[in-house]
């Protein structure tokens, strides 16, 4: 028991907690703030797991846009925050055991496969990881055709939100 | 790297289609002349494949193939060997003839030719593709546009019912054969969908067996193939006259090609072991589909049955499994194609002029309409296999292939249709030709246009020409039967 | 020159069909000239024939001017043709009477110029089969034969007259008869059709010279089945085809109402020639391909050939209809063709059965003379007074004395009177049949008995007895046989009396082809 | 270091399974949309681990995260903007009463 | 020119008359009989060359005249035909030469020519006489000109081209031709006056009756031809092969396979049974029982015709063929075959004879007669009396042909009587309308007086009276008595009839109007008859009997001596005997006396003790064969052939056929295509999936999360599933 699995236990119960307080919370605006918290979380996993790029983009993307686009909307919907009495369905135990379910599954699943508690392999010295990822994002061997898409997909959502959310002169 | 004949001929209808569709709905000649154009580049080009086609070399030629995804194995695979460059020719024909008969098409003609040319490239996608998948692909892509050709601009009393009824059909049977050639893939172990690897891949005889027929049948269900094939003459009545030529003269060898190319060429030991069926279902097709066309009082109920019954023999030529049947059933295609291509391009004709179908109803047309008269007659001679025109060249090696197999008795009783064929063309081409023509007529019919007149000449010629000159089209037949059979091992 | 020699049989087979383009191409209106063209052109086709026959050396054995084209080569059959004197002797025939009845359909107007396409590619159709010696090729010919024929008497047939098939089921009687013509003799010849390819299959060729000497060696089993039955099987279909077309009783319901409603020069080319085919079929195909076979059921066929002698002869004298009695005249006289060979079949290689189908040869020539003859004369007759009922005549005579003679010389042909062709073929089947089939021969004479019987009452209705005022004046007088008309008969007539009192320049060509048959 | 690739993949299974509850139950639309959110990191991390631990030379983990960042920043956008003009036209946000599709 | 090839072209005027007349001279009357009796009388002058040179030939019998030529290829030989005048060829050829040329004389005046064309003739019914207005102005009926004059000539050009071509060929075949070639003629010419119903009919009869006897020649000349494999008289009669033929059985088989039945028939021998095949045809052509039926019906031809085919030459013609082939008869071993033929004729001659007795018709009558003589000489064949009956051919031909003349002649004379009169109800041909014609037309009279004694045998000076002796003779000596008997019977017969013929036409006083009117016909009539009567009395001189009392070997018995060398084996002339003498003389005068005596004051037919309906109605014989023959063959041929078996049976079928075919295209269609393949199968399955949707559709709440939380659930589901099965 190292140090640092002490601290990715303590980052992952963080997360879980955090994650289990954003489905449940009857007010949304603390569900949003709980799920910066989970949001930041995986952050310090991407860090553990020295994708730093990744980190950084975790934390600008997610926390800096979603989350806060999540709070916007909150504030923007508001007729009640807090929901009608029964923050969640009739049939909660159902999705409850669903969810378990598929957990387990999962777990009897990922547990099956060979070597999985192997220790991650050595990373490449030479090269720069971050520089290696932008390569491989924009190279035509490497990913640069559903980058492209990606963007097109946000540029059409970009679009799409801004049709959708604008206020139409008609109506 | 030569000039890419095939994927130009496939995309080309498309292409033209989105051109047209461009077009503003008013602009009516341009779109006919655009059409009439693209359908004649496609003539021309489907004539000199055919012609550049090498009988000698035989095998597959103009093939062309381009990366679709790599990580599937699916590609953009060209090619047409000895069974399927007759069919690029027949689809030439029968879209450059069918714009010419569709000439007079007053109601959306812009969507009209669209899909027409959509279809076609489906058409043309299927007949050329080595490519599993894509050939399901192009398969798809020719059977929707029916859907809407036959909804939208067909028989106001069935069109919803025929269309609905078609796509069903058609639809349940591309999914079954889909299901068998994902299996197909998956089992190969190549993760390819190039025909040509597959047809290499040594699936073992009883899978073979097991997968023979879902494939087999659910193409033969667009080949109208009894027990299935009643979506057919539904279709062909519904259908306005140009997509009942394509239904009848190319959508139902859609069927029939894909069958053989799938079924029987990917798994010959499976094709082996089902013919006897196959051949009875053909067989019940002949004599069944003869027998009710001869009663059927519809001018168009009349030809659909008949295609049943002639489909039938491509059935049955290719469930022989022999030189002889699989020439026949070669040939039959595209003399079937373009027999009843004629046969509804008459009907149009007629029920453009007289508005009924019904045959009792109608008579004396010769006079106004001396060429489609003709063209029936000859439509006619063909089909009950009179020699001198294609159908006798098509349907003797059929019959023959039948008595070459343990089955031959099965040729006597499918001889029987000819003769029943015989009768009730004779009949209707006497019936809505000669005789007196009925009062309510006399005057109202207006003679046919010369775009007309050019589509029945040219089919008219391709069915005579044929059956003088079997040399015209054999060759070509043959070398595609040489290389099944060598997948057959000789079989 | 020697292009010619070299291709003469591929000209005469084919210039027809080239003429009947011609035809199709001239101007609409011009009637005397589309009529001119084609009796013009259809000459060619006889005069090359005769060159042939000139040509032809009848002590050759075996075909000669013999031509072979590819033409399916899938199916290794070759447009492959030749003649021998049997073959000659038609394709004379029909190169002489196609001109003829095309000079004799010069009154029609409807249509000419399909109709003319209609007779000339008839011609080519009959030629092929006499000259083919493809058994495919041979099939070709023979089923496209039909289809002008069909079309001629639907389209050009006589308008009146139904026929009731059944209750309620009326149908115009030259549809009912086309259709009947058509129908029948495909369904007959699915047989032929289906032995055709079952040969094919077997032994991948078409040659009919090849394919003799394979199928008469075949043994063992075939198709699971001894190949004894299936000879047996495929010679009945063969006979069947033929027979229909022949036609021999119980399969000639078709002829007498195919001739009746069909045009004239339809009748002359349907009874000169078209029942030809089938009896030449028996001789080309069924007796070299099934020698055991045909002998072993030329009692069954002598007696379907009686029964056409004699039943074609009563039906014949049952007739109130002048053309139909004449139609089943050609059912008797046939079947004496049938019992030649019949005869031959059964003792073949023999005197007698050489002398029996010399008979059956020259008798299918002679009654393409006769017959032909006689359907024109009462196509004269009809277009004249519109009426075929023996009845409405009656001492026409006066009337037309020219006419009245040829007519009765004409009957007399075919009534086989001595000094006239026919008395020397039916002679010669009757003496070639006697030792072989004596008492079907013995019935036979029932049926020549009564061929007398009916002539002589068609002559009795037309011309003789009191004279039927209602010809005799007014818009109904009857007019004189035309100059034309004399034209049509006089080679017929010519031929006739010279066969009758000269046989030996025909005979000795048919002789030797019949020597070779065996 | 010497963490077992498992305990991602098992943090990032239950990860899962709690946004899918989420989704499931909540009536808020922004709150499923925030469930939908949980599952896509659990997915992202999975990307990620497998990429350390697998072959850190290949980049198709940390590409493929990349992608997932976009496309749930489209779909935030977008689902937010739909939920948002819904609510102009029906003045809620609850899923149960967005069921125009009923039959 | 070489004899045989002289031959050759005997037959060729005639036909060369017809054709030219047919194509050329037909509108030209005088150019017609111009060419047509000029051919004749080429002919004649032929034949009589011929006959001469046949004359001057030493042992003529062994040495004939003969040239074949090949005329059918059959295999690797020919079927030769050829001409050949032997002794009996000559002899026939003698006589065919002298009546026809007489006929075509006769003819031309028979056919008025050089009348005035009739007001209202037809052609095609006889000419009914003209109105002319002498030089005073009076107007009277004259008898007017046949209007198809030239036809006329044209057939009986063509016929005697038949008979030249019969007498001269070598062999069966060109015989046939001649044959038939004399049956058309003989149709065509009964039936000249075609207008007549009775004569279109009678034409037809005779061709069909006839017909009916060729058809069996036909056979047995296949028969005889495959049996010898030649047909030439010199092949056939060899003498190996002729007893070859007689003594093999015709219908072993049919005998072995049924024995004891039809011994008779079964005993025939091949020479027998086609001998008699043949000698079917004899009887068709020479009228004989029970053929008999055509030959007076055919008087409704022109008198001519009458005399010349039927007297003269072609019922000649019939007898002459039997004669040919008597050794084939003979060869028979069985004998049968001649008996049958001696039955026949004997039959015929008495049968005939009684019926004559009973006719008012004077051409009927000399038609029955005509039938009864060629019974004589049929019955002279079937008792071997080869000569006997060739004689009495010749004598007959000639007095019978002289008598038909002179009835025509007499006719002729009536008829003038009747356009005098113009009461066209009297029947010129009644002997009751006659009578005392002799003051009238004297030539005529005396020559039917010679030609009627000779027919009856009047004993010495005519020529009947010899042949028919010798027949007689020869029955008696070679013992036939049922034959003698017969014969003798009719013989008497014959002189009865004859007198009373002559009695009733020519004695007596006229009994009408018309027979006082009536007169002598032109020379161009009475000429031919000097000329036959001259051979009817000097012809028999030619066959006297050596041992005949008196007259015996005064002349050689040229004809016997002739004619019998035509046969290999010469046959014996009967020896003398005075019986059968005796017995033709009693029979000739005692006839003769008889019919004087019971006629000579008959005034009209109710007088006559004679005319018994059975005779009178010949036995019945047309009634029976009308009722047996004639009606159910055309019941036969048009109801139970046509309308039944074609149309009804087989027609019936093929459309029973069709009806099946079409019914089963709707069975398939309505019975199972629509309601099993389209409903069931097609649509049926589409319904299906429609109505469950419309079942299923109660689960689309429209609520996103429920549609998640049932995939979930299925996921779920098919995890634990693919673990717990597949796994």
């Amino acid at each position: 028991m190292t140090a640092e699995q002490i601290f990715f236990l303590l980052t992952a119960a963080v997360i879980l907690i955090a994650a289990l307080m954003v489905v449940t919370v009857r007010k949304l605006l603390h569900a949003a703030l709980w799920l910066v918290l989970v949001l930041f979380g995986v952050a310090v996993l991407y860090a553990i797991l020295q994708a730093n790029f990744l980190a950084v983009v975790q934390l600008v993307v997610y926390i800096g846009a979603i989350a806060i686009l999540f709070i916007f909307a909150d504030m923007l919907t508001r007729r009640d925050l807090r929901d009608r009495p029964g923050q969640t369905r009739f049939n909660w135990w159902v999705a409850a055991l669903l969810g378990l379910a598929i957990f387990v599954g999962l777990l009897s699943a990922l547990l099956s496969v060979p070597n999985v508690n192997r220790t991650p392999a050595a990373l490449p010295t030479d090269t720069d990881l971050v520089a290696a990822l932008g390569t491989a994002l924009v190279s035509p061997q490497g990913y640069v055709l559903p980058f492209e898409v990606a963007s097109v997909l946000l540029l059409a959502a970009l679009i799409g939100a801004v049709y959708l959310a604008g206020v139409n002169k008609k109506s | 790297m030569q000039f890419p004949f095939l994927s130009v001929i496939v995309f080309l209808p498309a292409a033209v289609a989105l051109v047209i569709l461009l077009y503003k709905p008013e602009w009516k000649k341009a779109i006919r002349w655009t059409a009439l154009a693209a359908g004649l580049v496609a003539l021309v080009l489907s004539f000199w494949v055919y012609f550049a086609y090498d009988k000698a070399a035989g095998g597959y030629q103009f093939i062309e193939k381009y990366d679709w995804m790599p990580m599937l194995g699916i590609s953009l695979h060209f090619g047409v060997d000895g069974m399927s460059v007759p069919l690029i020719l027949l689809t030439g024909v029968v879209m450059f003839t069918g714009v010419l008969i569709s000439w007079g098409i007053e109601d959306r003609p812009r969507e009209f030719f669209a899909f027409l040319f959509i279809l076609a490239s489906g058409v043309f996608g299927v007949f050329a593709s080595l490519d599993l998948f894509m050939l399901f692909f192009f398969y798809e892509i020719a059977v929707f546009p029916m859907y809407l050709l036959i909804a939208i601009w067909g028989w106001v009393r069935t069109r919803e019912y025929a269309a609905m009824k078609l796509t069903l059909y058609l639809f349940v049977g591309s999914v079954i054969s889909l299901i068998g050639a994902l299996v197909m893939y998956f089992t190969s172990g190549q993760h390819t969908f190039d025909m040509l690897v597959l047809a290499t891949a040594q699936f073992t005889p009883e899978f073979q067996k097991t997968w023979f027929l879902p494939v087999f049948l659910g193409f033969a269900v667009l080949g109208g193939i009894f027990p299935f094939h009643n979506w057919s003459p539904d279709g062909h009545v519904a259908a306005p006259t140009a997509v009942s030529m394509f239904h009848a003269g190319v959508l139902m060898k859609l069927g029939a090609f894909a069958a053989l190319r799938v079924g029987i060429m990917l798994l010959p030991e499976g094709a082996k072991f089902w013919s006897p069926l196959i051949m009875s279902l053909a067989l019940v097709n002949i004599v069944y589909g003869a027998f009710i066309a001869s009663v059927q009082t519809d001018f168009k109920y009349v030809i659909g049955f008949s295609s049943v019954s002639h489909m039938g023999l491509v059935a049955m030529g290719f469930a022989t499994l022999n030189r002889d049947g699989m020439i026949g059933a070669g040939l039959q295609m595209f003399s079937h194609g373009v027999m009843t291509a004629l046969f509804f391009a008459v009907v149009g004709m007629v029920y453009d002029r007289a508005h009924t179908r019904e045959i009792p109803k109608l008579g004396g047309m010769v006079k106004p309409l001396p060429l489609p008269a003709i063209g029936l007659i000859v439509g006619s001679l063909v089909s009950m296999g009179m020699p001198g025109f294609s159908g006798f060249i098509a349907e003797f090696p059929i019959f023959r292939g039948i008595w070459g197999t343990e089955r031959w008795w099965m040729a006597i009783i499918a001889a029987v249709s000819i003769v029943v064929t015989a009768s009730y063309v004779l009949l209707v081409a006497r019936k809505v030709f000669f005789g007196a023509m009925p009062a309510e007529f006399e005057g109202h019919i207006s003679p046919i246009n010369v775009f007309d007149k050019i589509a029945l000449v040219l089919l008219m010629a391709f069915m005579i020409g044929i059956g003088l000159f079997p040399a015209l089209m054999v060759p070509w037949v043959q070398t595609g039967v040489d290389r099944i059979l060598a997948l057959l091992g000789g079989a | 020159m020697t292009f010619l020699n070299q291709h003469l049989l591929t000209l005469i087979l084919f210039f027809p069909l080239l003429a009947a383009v011609i035809v199709l191409l001239l101007p609409k209106g011009k009637l005397s000239l589309i009529r001119w063209t084609a009796f013009g052109l259809s000459l060619v086709p006889f005069a090359l024939s005769v060159y042939l026959w000139i040509l032809f050396d009848p002590a050759k054995s075996g075909f000669q001017f013999e031509v072979q084209y590819t033409w399916y080569a899938a199916l290794n059959s070759t447009l492959h043709l030749g003649v021998d004197g049997l073959s000659l002797t038609m394709v004379l025939l029909t190169t002489l009477l196609t001109p003829i009845a095309i000079l004799a359909s010069f009154n029609i107007s409807d249509r000419l110029r399909a109709y003319m396409f209609l007779f000339l590619a008839l011609e080519t159709g009959m030629l092929g089969v006499f000259l083919a010696l493809d058994l495919l090729i041979f099939f070709v010919f023979w089923e496209v034969g039909l289809v002008p024929m069909y079309f001629l008497i639907n389209q050009w047939g006589s308008e009146k007259g139904d026929r009731e098939m059944w209750k309620g089921a009326v149908v115009q009687a030259r549809n009912y008869a086309s259709l009947k013509f058509m129908i029948y003799t495909m369904a007959g010849s699915l047989g032929l059709l289906l032995a055709i390819q079952l040969l094919g299959v077997l032994f991948q060729t078409y040659d009919l010279p090849t394919l003799t000497g394979k199928w008469t060696a075949l043994e063992g089993t075939l198709l699971g089945l001894p190949v004894a039955t299936v000879k047996t099987v495929a010679f009945w279909a063969f006979v069947i085809a033929f027979a229909i077309k022949v036609p021999v009783w119980p399969f000639h319901t078709w002829l007498p109402d195919a001739h009746t409603e069909a045009p004239t020069a339809g009748s002359m080319i349907l009874a000169g020639v078209l029942l030809k085919l089938g009896a030449y079929g028996f001789l080309r195909l069924v007796l070299p391909l099934y020698p055991a076979e045909s002998a072993k059921y030329a009692g069954a066929l002598a007696f379907l050939a009686v029964m056409a002698i004699v039943f074609g002869a009563f039906a014949s004298y049952g007739q109130k209809d002048f053309k139909r009695l004449v139609a089943y005249s050609s059912v008797n006289h046939m079947g004496f063709v049938v019992l030649g060979i019949a005869a031959a079949a059964k003792a073949a290689g023999t005197l007698d059965a050489n002398i029996a189908l010399n008979g059956a040869v020259l008798q299918m020539f002679n009654h393409g003379l006769s017959a032909a003859g006689m359907f024109f004369l009462v196509g004269v007759l009809y277009e004249r007074t519109h009426t075929r009922n023996l009845d409405d005549f009656g001492g026409l005579f006066p009337l037309v004395p020219v006419y009245g003679g040829i007519l009765i010389f004409t009957s007399m042909a075919s009534l086989g009177l001595p000094g006239l062709n026919g008395f020397v073929s039916e002679f010669l089947v009757v003496r070639g049949s006697w030792p072989i089939l004596t008492v079907y021969t013995a019935i036979a004479m029932i049926g020549l008995l009564f061929t007398g019987a009916y002539i002589l009452k068609g002559i009795k209705q037309v011309l003789h007895g009191p004279l039927n005022e209602h010809w005799a004046h007014g818009e109904h007088k009857l007019t004189e046989i035309s100059p034309r008309e004399i034209v049509v008969m006089a080679p017929l007539m010519v031929l006739i009396l010279v066969i009758g009192v000269y046989p030996a320049w025909i005979l000795e060509i048919i002789n030797k082809a019949v020597m070779m048959l065996f | 270091m010497s963490i077992p690739l498992s305990w991602y993949l098992v943090l990032a299974a239950a990860l899962f399974c709690i946004g899918l509850y989420g989704v499931l139950v909540r009536k808020n639309a922004i709150a499923i949309l925030l469930g939908v959110e949980l599952m896509l990191n659990a997915v992202n991390i999975n990307l990620v681990a497998f990429w350390r631990y697998l072959d850190p030379a290949q980049m198709a983990g940390q590409a493929f995260a990349v992608i997932v960042f976009a496309v749930a920043a489209a779909e935030v956008a977008v689902g937010l903007a739909l939920i948002i003009s819904v609510y102009r036209r029906r003045k809620t946000v609850v899923a149960d009463e967005i069921d125009l599709m009923k039959w | 020119m070489a004899t045989e090839t002289f031959i050759w072209l005997l037959p060729l005027p005639p036909l060369l008359a017809f054709f030219l007349i047919v194509l050329f001279t037909n509108k030209n009357k005088a150019l017609s009989h111009g060419v047509a009796v000029g051919a004749a009388a080429l002919s004649w002058l032929g034949s009589m060359i011929v006959f001469i040179q046949a004359l001057g030939v030493e042992e003529f019998g062994k040495h004939v005249f003969e040239s074949t030529i090949n005329w059918l290829p059959t295999g690797e030989t020919w079927l030769q035909i050829g001409v050949r005048i032997d002794p009996l060829g000559a002899a026939v050829l003698f006589f065919v030469a002298w009546t026809v040329l007489m006929i075509f004389i006769y003819s031309i005046g028979y056919h008025n020519f050089g009348q005035p064309a009739g007001d209202h003739d037809h052609p095609g019914l006889p000419p009914h006489g003209a109105t002319i207005t002498d030089a005073h102005g009076h107007k009277h009926t004259v008898p007017s000109v046949e209007p198809m004059y030239s036809r006329f000539f044209a057939f009986i050009g063509l016929f005697a081209f038949g008979m030249y071509t019969l007498v001269v060929s070598n062999n069966l075949l060109t015989l046939f031709v001649g044959w038939e070639i004399m049956g058309l003629c003989s149709y065509l010419l009964i039936g000249f006056w075609y207008g007549k119903p009775s004569a279109r009919n009678a034409a037809i009869k005779a061709f069909m009756t006839t017909r009916i006897g060729d058809v069996f020649m036909l056979l047995g000349i296949a028969w005889l031809y495959s049996y010898t494999g030649s047909l030439s008289f010199s092949e056939i009669f060899r003498p190996e092969v002729l007893e070859n033929m007689g003594n093999t059985m015709a219908f072993a088989r049919l005998a072995h396979s049924l024995p004891g039945v039809w011994p008779f028939l079964s005993g025939f021998s091949v020479a027998g049974a086609i001998g008699i095949l043949l000698f079917i045809g004899t009887i068709g052509k020479s009228a004989q029982w029970p053929l008999h039926v055509w030959l007076p019906d055919a008087m409704e031809g022109p008198t001519p015709v009458s005399a010349m085919i039927h007297a003269a030459t072609m019922v000649s013609a019939g007898v002459y063929a039997a004669i040919r082939m008597f050794p084939l008869l003979h060869a028979d071993q069985s004998g049968y075959a001649l008996t049958v033929v001696a039955f026949i004729g004997a039959f015929t001659a008495l049968f005939a004879a009684t019926i004559a007795v009973a006719q008012n018709d004077i051409k009927r009558v000399l038609a029955y007669s005509t039938i009864s003589q060629l019974g004589f000489m049929i019955a002279a064949l079937g008792i071997g009396a080869y000569v006997a009956a060739a004689f009495h051919l010749v004598t007959h031909a000639f007095f019978k042909a002289l008598l038909f003349l002179g009835s025509g002649s007499v006719i002729h004379g009536m008829e003038h009587g009747v356009l005098h009169t113009g009461n066209h109800h009297v029947d010129p041909q009644d002997m009751f309308n006659m009578g005392g014609l002799r003051k009238k037309m004297p030539i005529t009279f005396w020559t039917f007086l010679i030609g009627g004694f000779a027919l009856s045998g009047f004993p010495v000076i005519t020529a009947g009276f010899w042949s028919k002796d010798e027949i007689l003779a020869d029955a008696f000596a070679h013992g036939h008595w049922a034959v003698f008997i017969t014969l003798a019977v009719a013989a008497f017969l014959t002189a009865f009839y004859t007198m009373r013929q002559i009695t009733l036409t020519f004695l007596g006083e006229p009994r009408t109007e018309e027979a006082r009117h009536a007169q002598e016909t032109p020379w161009t009539m009475t000429a031919p008859l000097v000329v036959l009567a001259f051979f009817a009395v000097t012809y028999g001189w030619v066959g006297i009997p050596e041992h005949f009392p008196l007259l015996g070997g005064l002349v050689p018995n040229w004809f016997h001596e002739f004619v019998g060398s035509t046969l290999a084996e010469h046959p014996e002339a009967a020896p003398f005997s005075p019986i059968p003498l005796l017995t033709s003389l009693g029979v000739a005068l005692g006839g003769l006396f008889f019919g004087w005596l019971v006629y000579r004051n008959v005034k009209s037919p109710a007088e006559d003790k004679l005319q018994i309906p059975v005779l009178k109605n010949k036995w019945y014989f047309d009634e029976a064969y009308d009722f047996l023959f004639v009606k159910p063959s055309y019941w036969l041929a048009e109801k139970f052939t046509y309308l039944f078996l074609d149309r009804g049976v087989i027609d019936g079928i093929l459309h029973s056929v069709a009806r099946f075919s079409l019914f089963l295209g709707h069975a398939f269609r309505n019975y199972f295509d629509k309601p099993v393949v389209n409903e069931l199968i097609g649509d049926g399955t589409a319904n299906l999936v429609k109505t469950s949707g419309q079942k299923l559709r109660y689960i689309q709440v429209g609520r996103v999360q429920s549609y998640m939380l049932v995939s979930t659930f299925v996921l779920v589901l098919f995890a634990v599933l693919y673990y717990f099965l597949l796994a």
